[in-house]
């Protein structure tokens, strides 16, 4: 009969307002300043910079590459390179800003970078008051413990983690193969070149 | 001035007696009109701040929310930052409106709603105006909401709200028939068209339950046909086309901001407290307590807990039903609303003839004829409207 | 004269002036409204409150409306260049205007029945016009509602025709 | 009650009804036209309701009664008018009278 649809209605909105009083679990609402919803492991809002050690400054795995830099498409990173005092440059980043206005999020930067130093954060709460200046994240905004990612990012923290092992471990050992080898013929030859780092093994992020 | 108690409304005519004999005898009939107005105009402002917390709070638990509750504890104090927020906010004129037009548009829409309220009696001899042809009035500074819709909508310049006025001068003049025809019931067996004597003659009790309208086969009908109609005067959900924001933005009031906004949006409410009034007024037995041994309780009080159960029932309205179209609209007033409110008044007339029957069980068999003679036609009508596919379920033919 | 005839009469004049010099017809409608509110308030000032309110409901109620209506949908020839300050005709119509209200106003002012003192406010009540228009007006009431059918029905049938044509 | 004598609302009747009969006269919209006619219509029950209201015997009701007629007539004349305006206006895409003149000798 007509109108008896209507009454189904109404009855069950009525089901859903009291439900919701006597239910909580009803209520899907998150009251987001005081609850904040966990983000997945690979949510990625903008990168920061890793350092080891408990050292923001000396610590950086960043060793001012720029391999980031011209990789990034929105060209949203700057970096200038650490002199001595003699002018030389050397594997340490002077000035690292990263504009996250510009920033697409697009993670580009870490999947090239050689060393590991760049991942990708999940910070989204980002407003500020100011356009320009406050948006602007520079060298000590940027650097984040190690600590920081494995909270952040556990599984893709200890993949990097092991594999900076090995290479570490292999490089030593290189070294130390190679020191045999020099030993041995006691030639003294000036010393070599710290061997360079192992090719970029890239880190995968778990998709 | 001594204040004789005798009932709580009396003390109240009595204290507004004697601030008006404060005043020189010439500003007296004035002063005597301002605190009716004042008093009228701070109660359902009040109300209206309530509701629209109310309906907020109420909306969000049929959804599953808790609503909005950031302002002050449980978001008491929302209202108050909605106000405030409407206040400061810019006032958009748009540069093709009618400048003058624009600006009368909201007040012409809020002041006959205002002047509709001051009509409903809330207790007895507790009517701003209690006038002989009370319920003419109603209806009368009732048509002037339409006009308001058309100023607001043309004044706008703007094809969206010239088709939200139209839609709504189309549906205001078309729900008017059922509605009035659903009041005319009333008015033919209590036989008056004051609003307080229908309100008292609905005050006796038979074996303790009330003698209301809404009792009566034709007092029954009479009022769902009335609340439909209402719904669809009011501008409520499922019947608020014109200002559907699916597909006409805002309807007339999409050109409207700030305070103007408010202003209608009060308007729209005031609307529907006063004519849920006056469902109350004619219907539901007015100021009167429901069960005999609860009429200590003082009339106000019973008006106003029947004034929130109606709008509670308008809200609950608003989040259940879905929009209906306008064809859909029309087709159901014109088609259903206003036959059966014609055969409601057979059946009041019906009713008034055989009050004079005597033998026992004659009140069940008047109740039992009264009825079949709207309900039969009721299932009639919607078997017949079914079989040709107007009012049946909806088909889909893609979503399927 | 009271301030409430001046003013009602004033308000009617002006708006009902500007309901017929308007060249915008939207204004035209809403003035004329407004001069029906304002003579619907004459009404109840002379203690005629049904006819007061029978005037609010169906002229400002239905017939702006449908003024209103009319206008928006002939629309296109409402934007004529219309000169009523131009052309013989209009200095004729508004003579004849002006003549038939002098002799109007000339016999109001001459006439002996207007000399007439005013009677204490009657008390009609609704229930005595629904009887009298029971009892003695219920034949000119049947016939009204046999003319307001024919009307609605006319009118719809002249609104309808040419959907049912095309 | 007020205290304004019946020529008053006499002599405002008869403006109301010239500036009606004007506007009925000289106005080429149909629209306006039946504008107009719906003035001097009203200055009409001004009238009658003036005179009821100063009727030795208010109580008889004939004024009253007359205008209650009255405006439910013109009430059908305006909804019968304004649909032959719009139906000739479909015809004719206007709604100035000098359109409407083809059956004129």
């Amino acid at each position: 009969m007509l109108g008896s649809g209507i009454i189904k209605g109404l009855l069950e909105t009525a089901r859903n307002f009291f439900g919701s009083f006597r239910q909580p679990e009803r209520l899907v609402t998150i009251e987001y300043p005081e609850q904040q919803r966990t983000v997945p492991e690979n949510n990625r809002s903008f990168p920061f910079l890793v350092f080891d050690r408990n050292d923001p400054v000396k610590g950086l795995r960043c060793v001012s590459c720029k391999i980031c830099e011209k990789e990034c498409p929105p060209q949203c990173i700057y970096i200038e390179t650490e002199k001595d005092s003699r002018g030389k440059p050397i594997k340490h980043p002077k000035v690292f800003d990263i504009d996250i206005s510009v920033c697409m999020s697009c993670q580009i930067c870490v999947e090239v970078c050689p060393f590991d130093s760049i991942k990708m954060d999940q910070t989204y709460e980002l407003s500020q008051f100011s356009r320009y200046d406050a948006l602007i994240l520079h060298k000590i905004d940027l650097a984040k413990s190690n600590e920081y990612y494995h909270q952040i990012k556990p599984t893709e923290a200890g993949l990097v983690d092991e594999q900076l092992a090995a290479e570490r471990e292999a490089q030593i050992a290189k070294a130390k193969a190679a020191a045999a080898i020099k030993v041995a013929p006691a030639t003294a030859s000036p010393t070599p070149k710290p061997p360079s780092p192992a090719p970029p093994a890239k880190t995968e992020v778990p998709a | 001035m001594i204040l004789l108690y005798s009932s709580p409304e009396a003390l109240l005519i009595q204290l507004k007696s004697w601030t008006v004999s404060l005043a020189p005898a010439a500003w007296q009939p004035v002063l005597s009109s301002a605190i009716s107005a004042l008093v009228i105009l701070l109660l359902f402002a009040g109300i209206f701040a309530l509701t629209t917390l109310v309906e907020r709070k109420g909306l969000g638990r049929i959804q599953n929310r808790p609503g909005p509750n950031r302002v002050g504890p449980c978001g008491l104090f929302q209202p108050i930052a909605d106000g405030v927020k409407s206040l400061i906010k810019e006032d958009i004129v748009p540069a093709a409106a009618d400048r003058a037009v624009h600006f009368l548009a909201p007040l012409v829409v809020l002041a006959p709603a205002a002047l509709a309220l001051a009509l409903i009696p809330l207790g007895p001899g507790l009517a701003a105006v209690d006038m002989d042809a009370g319920l003419l009035c109603f209806f009368a500074v009732g048509t002037a909401s339409e006009l308001g819709a058309f100023m607001a909508g043309w004044a706008s310049h703007n094809k969206y709200t010239i088709l939200g006025a139209m839609r709504a001068i189309a549906q205001m003049i078309s729900f008017e028939l059922p509605l009035v025809l659903s009041t005319l019931t009333v008015v033919m067996l209590s036989g008056t068209l004051s609003l307080s004597s229908i309100a008292q003659q609905q005050g006796s009790y038979w074996f303790g339950l009330p003698a209301w309208n809404v009792f009566t086969p034709w007092g029954l009908a009479g009022f769902i046909i009335f609340l439909i109609a209402a719904t669809a005067e009011s501008n409520r959900s499922p019947f608020d086309l014109p200002e559907g924001e699916s597909e006409l933005i805002g309807g007339f009031m999409t050109e409207y901001s700030g305070f103007k906004y408010a202003v209608f949006f009060m308007g729209e409410y005031f609307g529907m407290f006063a004519i849920s009034g006056l469902t109350i007024t004619l219907f539901l037995g007015g100021w009167n307590a429901p069960f005999s041994f609860l009429v200590w309780i003082p009339s106000f009080i019973w008006f106003l807990i029947k004034l929130g159960l109606m709008l509670a029932w308008f809200i609950w309205v608003r989040g259940t039903l879905p929009r209906v179209r306008v064809d859909q609209l029309m087709n159901f007033c014109w088609k259903m609303l206003l036959p059966l409110s014609l055969l409601n008044i057979l059946a009041a007339i019906f009713w008034h003839f055989t009050a004079s029957w005597q033998f026992p069980g004659a009140w069940g068999l008047r109740w039992a004829i009264g009825f079949g003679m709207i309900a039969l036609p009721f299932i009639g009508i919607s078997q017949s409207g079914a079989r040709q596919k107007k009012w049946g379920p909806r088909i889909y033919r893609y979503a399927d | 004269m009271s301030a409430v005839f001046i003013f009602l009469a004033g308000l009617l004049l002006a708006s009902s002036l500007a309901a017929v010099m308007f060249r915008r017809l939207v204004y035209t409608a809403l003035s004329l409204a407004v001069a029906f509110a304002s003579l619907a308030a004459l009404y109840l000032h002379l203690g005629a409150e049904f006819a007061g309110f029978a005037q609010v409901m169906v002229y400002v109620g239905a017939v702006a409306i449908l003024i209103v209506f009319a206008l928006l949908l002939t629309r296109n020839a409402g934007s004529d260049p219309e000169h009523p300050g131009h052309g013989g005709s209009w200095i004729t119509g508004a003579a004849i205007a002006v003549l038939v209200f002098g002799c109007l106003a000339f016999n109001i002012v001459t006439s002996s029945a207007c000399a007439r003192p005013m009677p204490n406010p009657p008390s009609i009540t609704t229930r005595q016009i629904g009887e009298s228009l029971m009892t003695r007006y219920v034949l000119p009431l049947e016939v009204l509602g046999l003319l307001l059918t024919a009307a609605a029905l006319g009118a719809a049938t002249l609104a309808l025709e040419d959907k049912r044509k095309s | 009650m007020s205290g304004t004598p019946l020529v008053y609302y006499l002599l405002l009747a008869a403006l109301l009804f010239s500036i009606g009969l004007g506007a009925a006269l000289t106005r080429r919209n149909a629209i306006l036209v039946l504008i107009g006619i719906e003035l001097m219509l009203n200055a009409a029950n001004l009238n009658f309701i003036a005179f009821w209201r100063y009727s030795p015997n208010p109580e008889a009701l004939s004024g009253f009664m007359f205008v209650l007629f009255s405006i439910a007539v013109a009430a059908a004349e305006a909804a019968v008018g304004l649909a032959l305006i719009v139906s000739i206006y479909r015809h004719r895409r206007t709604t100035r009278l000098e359109g409407m003149s083809s059956l004129k000798g």
